[in-house]
């Protein structure tokens, strides 16, 4: 019982930090289409962001809170650049933009490398977020528990401006049909750029949570990125809903795989269970049914 | 009469709304079938049903064998063809290659692998009697609308589909293009099970041997065109009584 | 020219300069250290024809085609250890690396690839099979697109982290220290410029049949169900059928490029098979051109060739390089290098707009 | 109110619209009609800057819009229905239209008033678009367009598939709206029958040239024909 | 009795300057280790420059990435000795890269220098294994535990060979020596996700934790440990691959006094050490610190030149013949090449961190220990050792 709890919990937390990762993803791939590999180094530019904001501040309580809207910023710029100087041109070849953007990915990281170095840098966890919270019988480290919260507001807040906002409303309508959008009097270009700046914007977000259970190195991020992809295409594409549910999935998985055998084979596990789930459910956990044999 | 597929109280429910609910329908060979009624009365879907895209109860017949619960390829295979409201033909391809796929569904592997040498006779005649015996190597998607559109019922008919449903096959068509597409459907509907969507009335009075109206998902009337749009019902919820010879004008 | 190539004079034409160019001015023109790379490029075309007919031709981004690669590379790989094992220790010896990893007995699974016979037959089957399964499961249940794309990467993912904890295949370190294949000893230049002769051998024999699907009624078949995949459906075929054959051959291709690079490298790991080598496989076909025959293998070797001068040059700078090139090639020249020809000539007739629309 | 000089406009490098002139005058219905494939569509989208013009000049309103992009063009007036029942599949029918009500004044009010020009919309709002049958949608799209009040309404065979009594209403409707004033109307018609009449002057597109002009009225039916026939 | 089908050595030693290769991964996810380690080998180049080079020549360095993959490491360790003609190649890091660069050496009858602590039982005529062998690392890791009254461990690893190998090492010591073991977790390397595993470590409550946890993984391993409320006081974690540089990047905080064993840290008190440390911040920058592998690779360099010296030619079969007995001064006291198994003598420290992210030796072995790559002098290795 108490390890079943615990799993559950330990499942919250893994997914919580996936959801993190895959939120901007659901808007950036979910809903835009578009595949981006750099998402990874998005996140790692978050983390890089929390490492030098802390630099400046010092106090590592402030600069956290200061680094979380910062990484949005900072995120968010470089999807806005990426999507002005490339994506723009490829919103018709969705499966290029994966080639594109894996590039765009290998160049930040090396970039990462010779403006930090290549080892690995510290962010110190504030000293509120140090230590556990015993619940249930198990210790829940307060840094996931933070995350946790961190994910719950992140994606209330995405979902609720999808689902009932004009700008909500806006974006789903570009990303379903660019050229209809224009007639309807709404700037595509405008609108596209402002998702991938949020989506992009999330990933930072994101990397600044993250360095508080993970290291800051050139490659973190990379190793979220094929997770997060997962979560966004078990939960359904463009499906707020669908993510939220396939991360806890997938972390609990994880957690109970582990568990029970190596994290190696945890990893295998989860990919299979996947298969076998898109062929009671291919289209994801939740989808969006049209009628066009697109 | 030669019935070639025949339906039986079928019902098509998506989260709790019959946007079909307990159709009869038969379709004769010989005839052209038009199934006409007001947007959304459920034509498509019944369309969608019976070449297995969407899921329904009730049963459908073709030659004494059900086809409910088959897949959308063997529901093909049995010579049920269909279209879509708009046309999808391969644009990449040519012509003749379109046809040639569309002819080929029960080739062995063996065929398949080799090299196409020639085009077989059948669906050389096809691609005449389509209007499109000179546009051979044009790549489909340089085709222009109507003959897309001719193209896709070529497709059926080397296909050896002998039920053809065919959704709003002249939409987006000029005047002239629907006297041919018209004339067509008769010429191959003599030995072949023709059912026509349609919302064109001149379209409909100048070509349907047969007319069954649907309304709310189920059949409002059923007979001759001038029995069924005689029908005060029809005209009511959908032929509608100030302009309907609007368009009479030009027939 | 395009138009000549198409014909039957044409085809011979055009694999004739291949083979001259191979197997006569390559071998003639370059160190043995160099040939050796080349033979390595080779078995990466290998894999990107593959690809090109999946991906170029019907349209199945495959991410994961380094797990196929690495079923053919481990197959043989095993065939090589258990060979050495057997020459210096005699049947049911263990290979070296097991001895150190603590495996004492020859596991069970290991026993067969003594033959030569049985490896040949699992390279070719194995990991056929497995496509074809694997794409039973994922056709049928018509997942496509990007859906398909991270699946399969995430499947590349899997199956080297599966691989890793295997330490009864090398784990983390792989096989490597190969001697002898099928007798010849790997050492012998004269034998390395043999495999190379057999990866050129291959990469021409698997163009050709490339080249016979592509021009078959199965090849239009397969661009039929590319673009409009439901449509193929309502006339009659199983489309993921269809698919599935694209996908196993390519599968196939790539399995076979793994057997030719294990003697030829001397090592297959996990890190050669994961993820990232994967992507690598596709960026090539991407570079030279999906939807044409040889533009992915003049992509793969270019990419590849790249890789190689690149970080020769810079070697602490060539990423930016090589992302940079990815990015410019894949963002400013959608058809690759295979379309310069017909993007320098500009001719504007309908024909290419069809073609690029498609 | 639409000023179009010399428009050539195409796909690539090809051009389809050869040098085409037309004038849309305030409160005035032009029926552009012509063959399939004669470019019909295109200039529309030519029209509304979904495609640029290669050369050419499209004025709105006194201004030179050529090179504004279509949500500019939209914001200043046109609306714009295209072929194919279009609509965002993903949006609920109530999203679709609430989408162009936002940020305008009257936008719940003008939400009501199509609604009950098409009556069958109300109890679908809140469905998914890309659910609803073709004719439903073909509705949608033009009440999405009514509702950002236009000047100027572009309309692509706005009656294709749609059913023979609500093809009189959207008749009644452009023809009541435009006589009311306010409203310009440029209408693409395979139905004769149906441009002519409501239509103040129509325009022959053959080949994407200009093949011939006029008022409708008496006669216009044959004249239109001989031009279309070559 | 192999045959092996020697190429003819390309090295020219006519100019007055000799090539050597350094290959390490500049790119990829192990660059965040092996960036430093090419910094010492170019540092240890240009002191012997400095000092009149070998054997009069100055030694020019070809740089290659190995790109954190093997067969890259196969290709360019090709390159360098097929196409750049160098006397030696210094580099590698992972055993992975190692063992796919081992055939490339002994079918080109070149040289390896290999700078890093490894899983031992390897012996090629053709490497110098600079770095500890276990037993110099991981036995007197264990020995210092058993010493302070460890009874019980709990091991967690990267999931690759080299935990995997240290860890059947650790299990067969364990039951000759009465020591429990607990547990034994791996994860991918890389991992960040260690709830369930510290969880688990935590209801077990070991004496003690065997880390051979690699790279990234550490940071998220000792973050959680902390958290959930574990210290070096009540359970003390021995790490065999955190040096220097990851105490930054894992941040002090989580680690400090947490125990490691390495042969070399940056505060060894040695006139050798303080000299290097010197030269390589004045070259690197004074925030730079310097780790065991990096003196390692340093080492390597000097001792080849030394061989080199004594051999009186650079042709590989001089060099193997002459190294037996070389020796070095080196930062972590003298090191001295076994000519039978190619290994050097080491030094066993066990260090704790300090606050200042510093490793202090707290305990240290009574001089060099011979490597003893096949623990041939272990009885209860017997099962594990493997002759060649
Ligand atoms: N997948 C679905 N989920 C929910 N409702 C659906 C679905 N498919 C169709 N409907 C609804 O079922 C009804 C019937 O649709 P159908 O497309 O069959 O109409 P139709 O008769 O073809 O109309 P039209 O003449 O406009 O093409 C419509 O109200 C439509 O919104
Ligand atoms: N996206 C496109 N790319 C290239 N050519 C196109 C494209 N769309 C249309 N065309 C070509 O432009 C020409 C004119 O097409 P357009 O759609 O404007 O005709 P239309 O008059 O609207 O016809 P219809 O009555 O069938 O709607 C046709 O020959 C068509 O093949
Ligand atoms: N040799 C190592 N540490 O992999
Ligand atoms: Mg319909
Ligand atoms: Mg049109």
């Amino acid at each position: 019982m108490d390890l079943l709890v615990g799993q559950l919990l330990t499942g919250l937390s893994t997914g919580s930090i996936l959801l993190l990762a895959a939120l901007g993803l659901s808007l950036t791939f979910g809903q835009m289409g578009v595949v981006n590999m750099a998402h990874g180094e998005f996140i790692m530019a978050g983390c890089y962001t929390a490492y030098v904001v802390q630099q400046v501040v010092g106090d590592a309580g402030v600069s956290l809170l200061i680094a979380l809207p910062i990484g949005f910023l900072v995120g968010g710029a470089m999807g806005l650049v990426l999507e002005a100087l490339l994506l723009r041109r490829l919103y018709h070849r969705p499966l290029d933009t994966l080639l594109v953007t894996f590039g765009v990915g290998l160049v930040l990281q090396q970039a990462a490398r010779d403006v930090f170095g290549a080892p690995a840098v510290n962010v110190s966890v504030p000293e509120a977020l140090r230590g556990g919270v015993d619940l249930l019988g198990t210790t829940v480290p307060r840094t996931r528990l933070f995350i946790m919260a961190l994910a719950v507001l992140a994606v209330t807040a995405v979902a609720l401006v999808l689902r009932f906002t004009p700008a909500g409303r806006r974006i789903r309508a570009v990303t379903g049909n660019r050229d209809l959008a224009e007639t309807a009097g709404i700037s595509s270009r405008r609108v596209d750029a402002a998702t991938f700046f949020i989506g992009s914007g999330l990933a930072g977000v994101a990397g600044v949570a993250l360095t508080l259970i993970g290291s800051t190195s050139p490659t973190t991020g990379q190793s979220y990125l094929v997770d997060a992809f997962l979560v966004v295409v078990a939960g359904g594409l463009g499906r707020i809903k669908g993510a939220v549910v396939a991360a806890v999935a997938l972390g609990a998985l994880q957690a109970v795989f582990e568990t029970y055998s190596t994290a190696s084979l945890a990893k295998v596990g989860v990919f299979v269970v996947i298969v076998v789930f898109l062929q009671l459910r291919p289209q994801g956990l939740f989808t969006l049914r049209t009628r066009s044999l697109a | 009469m030669n019935i070639a597929l025949s339906c039986k109280d079928i019902v098509v429910e998506f989260d709790g709304f019959r946007a079909v609910d307990g159709v009869d329908l038969e379709l004769a060979r010989g005839e052209v079938h038009f199934l006409i009624g007001p947007n959304g009365a459920g034509k498509t879907t019944l369309v969608d049903a019976v070449t297995g895209l969407a899921k329904y109860t009730g049963s459908v017949v073709k030659d004494g064998e059900e086809l409910r619960g088959r897949k959308v390829h063997h529901i093909a295979r049995k010579g049920i063809g269909r279209t879509f409201q708009t046309a999808t033909v391969f644009e990449a391809l040519t012509v003749a290659q379109n046809l040639d796929i569309a002819a080929g569904a029960g080739r062995s592997p063996w065929t398949l692998l080799r090299r196409r040498r020639h085009l077989p006779p059948h669906v050389r005649a096809t691609m005449e009697r389509i209007g499109l015996g000179d546009r051979a190597d044009t790549p489909a998607g340089a085709l222009a609308h109507g003959q897309k559109q001719w193209l896709e019922i070529g497709m059926l008919l080397v296909g050896d589909a002998d039920v053809l449903l065919l959704d709003e096959p002249i939409a987006g068509m000029g005047h002239d293009e629907r006297e041919t597409t018209g004339r067509l459907l008769h010429d191959i509907a003599a030995d072949r099970a023709v059912a026509v969507v349609e919302h064109d009335m001149d379209f409909m009075r100048a070509f349907a041997s047969r007319v069954t109206v649907l309304h709310a998902g189920a059949v409002l009337a059923s007979g001759s065109v001038d029995e069924v749009s005689g029908d005060p019902r029809v005209q009511e919820v959908y032929l509608g009584t100030a302009k309907e010879p609007a368009d009479a004008a030009t027939a | 020219m395009n138009r000549f190539l198409q014909t039957r004079a044409g085809t011979w034409t055009g694999f004739a300069a291949a083979a001259l160019v191979l197997f006569g001015l390559a071998p003639l023109l370059l160190s043995g250290f160099r040939l050796g790379l080349l033979a390595q490029f080779l078995c990466y075309a290998v894999v990107a024809v593959g690809i090109g007919l999946a991906w170029g031709r019907g349209g199945m981004l495959t991410l994961g085609q380094g797990v196929f690669f690495g079923m053919g590379a481990y197959l043989m790989a095993m065939h090589l250890k258990t060979a050495d094992a057997e020459f210096r220790g005699g049947p049911g010896a263990v290979p070296d690396f097991m001895e150190l990893a603590g495996i004492r007995e020859l596991p069970a699974y290991w026993a067969p690839f003594s033959s030569p016979a049985f490896t040949i037959a699992a390279i070719l089957v194995l990991p056929t099979a497995f496509a074809v399964l694997l794409g039973l499961a994922v056709f049928k249940r018509r997942v496509k697109g990007a859906y398909f794309a991270i699946l399969s990467q995430a499947l590349a993912g899997a199956f080297a982290i599966l691989l890793i904890g295997q330490q009864s295949l090398g784990g983390f370190n792989g096989l490597s220290r190969f001697r002898y294949f099928f007798g010849f000893t790997l050492a012998d230049p004269v034998n390395q410029r043999m495999l190379y002769f057999i990866a050129a051998g291959v990469l021409l024999s698997v163009v050709a049949v490339a080249l016979q699907l592509r021009r078959s009624r199965y090849g239009e078949l397969l661009v039929a169900v590319r673009d409009a995949e439901e449509r193929v459906r309502f006339l009659g075929y199983d489309a993921a059928n269809v698919k599935v054959v694209a996908y196993a051959v390519a599968a196939l291709f790539a399995s076979v490029a793994g057997a030719v690079f294990v003697p030829i490298v001397g090592i297959i790991s996990p890190a050669s098979i994961g993820i990232v080598p994967s992507i690598m496989f596709i960026l090539g076909v991407a570079i030279g051109g999906r939807a044409s025959l040889v533009g992915p293998v003049v992509g793969a070797l270019a990419v590849a060739w790249a890789q190689t001068a690149l970080s020769e040059q810079f070697p602490s700078a060539w990423t930016y390089a090589q992302g940079l090139l990815f990015v410019l090639v894949i963002a400013l020249l959608p058809g690759g290098i295979a379309s310069i020809a017909s993007v320098a000539r500009r001719f504007p007739t309908k024909r290419t707009q069809v073609e690029a629309a498609a | 109110m639409l000023r179009l000089r010399d428009l050539t406009c195409g796909y690539g490098r090809s051009a389809v619209v050869h040098g085409v002139s037309l004038d849309v005058g305030a409160d005035e219905v032009v029926a552009v009609v012509g063959h399939n494939g004669a470019g019909k569509t295109t200039l529309l989208r030519a029209v509304v800057g979904l495609i640029p013009a290669m050369s050419g000049t499209v004025e709105f309103d006194g201004q030179d819009v050529t090179r504004r992009p279509t949500n500019k063009r939209v914001k200043a007036g046109m609306a714009y229905v295209p072929q194919g029942q279009q609509c965002f599949a993903h949006l609920t029918a109530g999203e679709n239209l609430r989408l162009v009500a936002d940020g305008r004044k009257r936008g719940k009010a003008l939400v009501d008033e199509q609604l009950d020009l098409f009556p069958a919309l109300r109890g679908l709002l809140g469905r998914q678009a890309g659910l609803l049958s073709g004719g439903q949608r073909q509705q949608l799209a033009i009440a999405r367009a009514l509702v950002t009040e236009p000047r100027l309404l572009i309309l692509d065979e706005p009656t294709e598939g749609i059913q023979p009594n609500v093809v009189a209403e959207i008749e009644a409707t452009v023809t009541a709206l435009a006589s009311r004033g306010g409203l310009s109307v440029l209408l693409v018609e395979q139905h004769l029958g149906f441009a002519l009449q409501a239509a103040d002057r129509y325009c022959v597109l053959r080949s994407g040239r200009t093949a011939s002009t006029g008022a409708t009225g008496t006669g216009a039916a044959t004249r239109v024909r001989e031009a279309m026939a070559i | 009795g192999e045959e092996t089908v020697a190429t003819e050595s390309c090295v020219d030693t006519s100019g007055d300057t000799v090539k050597v290769g350094s290959l390490n991964s500049l790119s990829g996810t192990m660059a965040i280790s092996e960036t430093t380690v090419r910094d010492a080998i170019a540092l240890a180049v240009a002191e012997v420059n400095a000092a009149g080079g070998v054997q009069g020549k100055q030694i020019e360095i070809v740089a290659e990435d190995g790109a954190s993959e093997p067969t890259v490491f196969a290709e360019k360790a090709e390159k360098l000795i097929r196409e750049d003609c160098v006397a030696a190649v210094f580099g590698g890091w992972t055993s992975a890269s190692r063992k796919a660069m081992l055939p490339v050496f002994e079918d080109n009858d070149s040289l390896l220098y290999y700078p890093v602590q490894y899983e031992g039982l390897e012996a090629s005529e053709n490497i110098f294994y600079t770095g500890a062998t276990t037993n110099q690392q991981i036995i007197p890791a264990l020995d210092y535990l058993a010493e302070t009254g460890v009874e019980s461990l709990y091991l967690v690893g990267s999931d690759y060979v080299f935990p995997r190998t240290a860890n059947a090492i650790i299990n067969a010591y364990a039951e000759a020596h009465g020591i429990e073991v607990l547990g034994e977790d791996y994860v991918t390397l890389g991992s960040t996700e260690f709830s369930t595993i510290v969880n688990q470590v935590k209801s077990a409550d070991a004496d003690a934790v065997f880390n051979t946890l690699n790279g990234d993984s550490n940071v998220a391993f000792f973050r959680e440990y902390a958290n959930v409320g574990l210290t070096a006081a009540d359970m003390p974690v021995m790490s065999v691959s955190i040096a220097e540089e990851e105490v930054g990047g894992i941040g002090v905080e989580n680690i400090e006094g947490q125990l490691a064993a390495w042969n070399y840290y940056q505060t060894v008190e040695s006139p050798a050490n303080t000299a290097f440390v010197e030269a390589f911040k004045a070259e690197y920058g004074a925030e730079r610190v310097t780790s065991d592998p990096m003196e390692a690779a340093y080492n390597s360099v000097h001792l080849w030149a030394a061989t080199v010296e004594k051999a009186g030619s650079f042709a590989v079969a001089d060099v193997q013949a002459a190294a037996d007995g070389v020796s070095f001064d080196s930062p972590e006291g003298t090191v001295v090449i076994d000519g039978d198994n190619h290994h050097v003598t080491k030094t066993a420290r066990i260090g704790e961190i300090a606050a200042d992210g510093l490793l202090y030796t707290v305990w240290e072995s009574d001089g060099p220990i011979e490597p003893d790559p096949f623990l041939e002098g272990y009885d209860w290795a017997a099962d594990l050792a493997v002759t060649e």
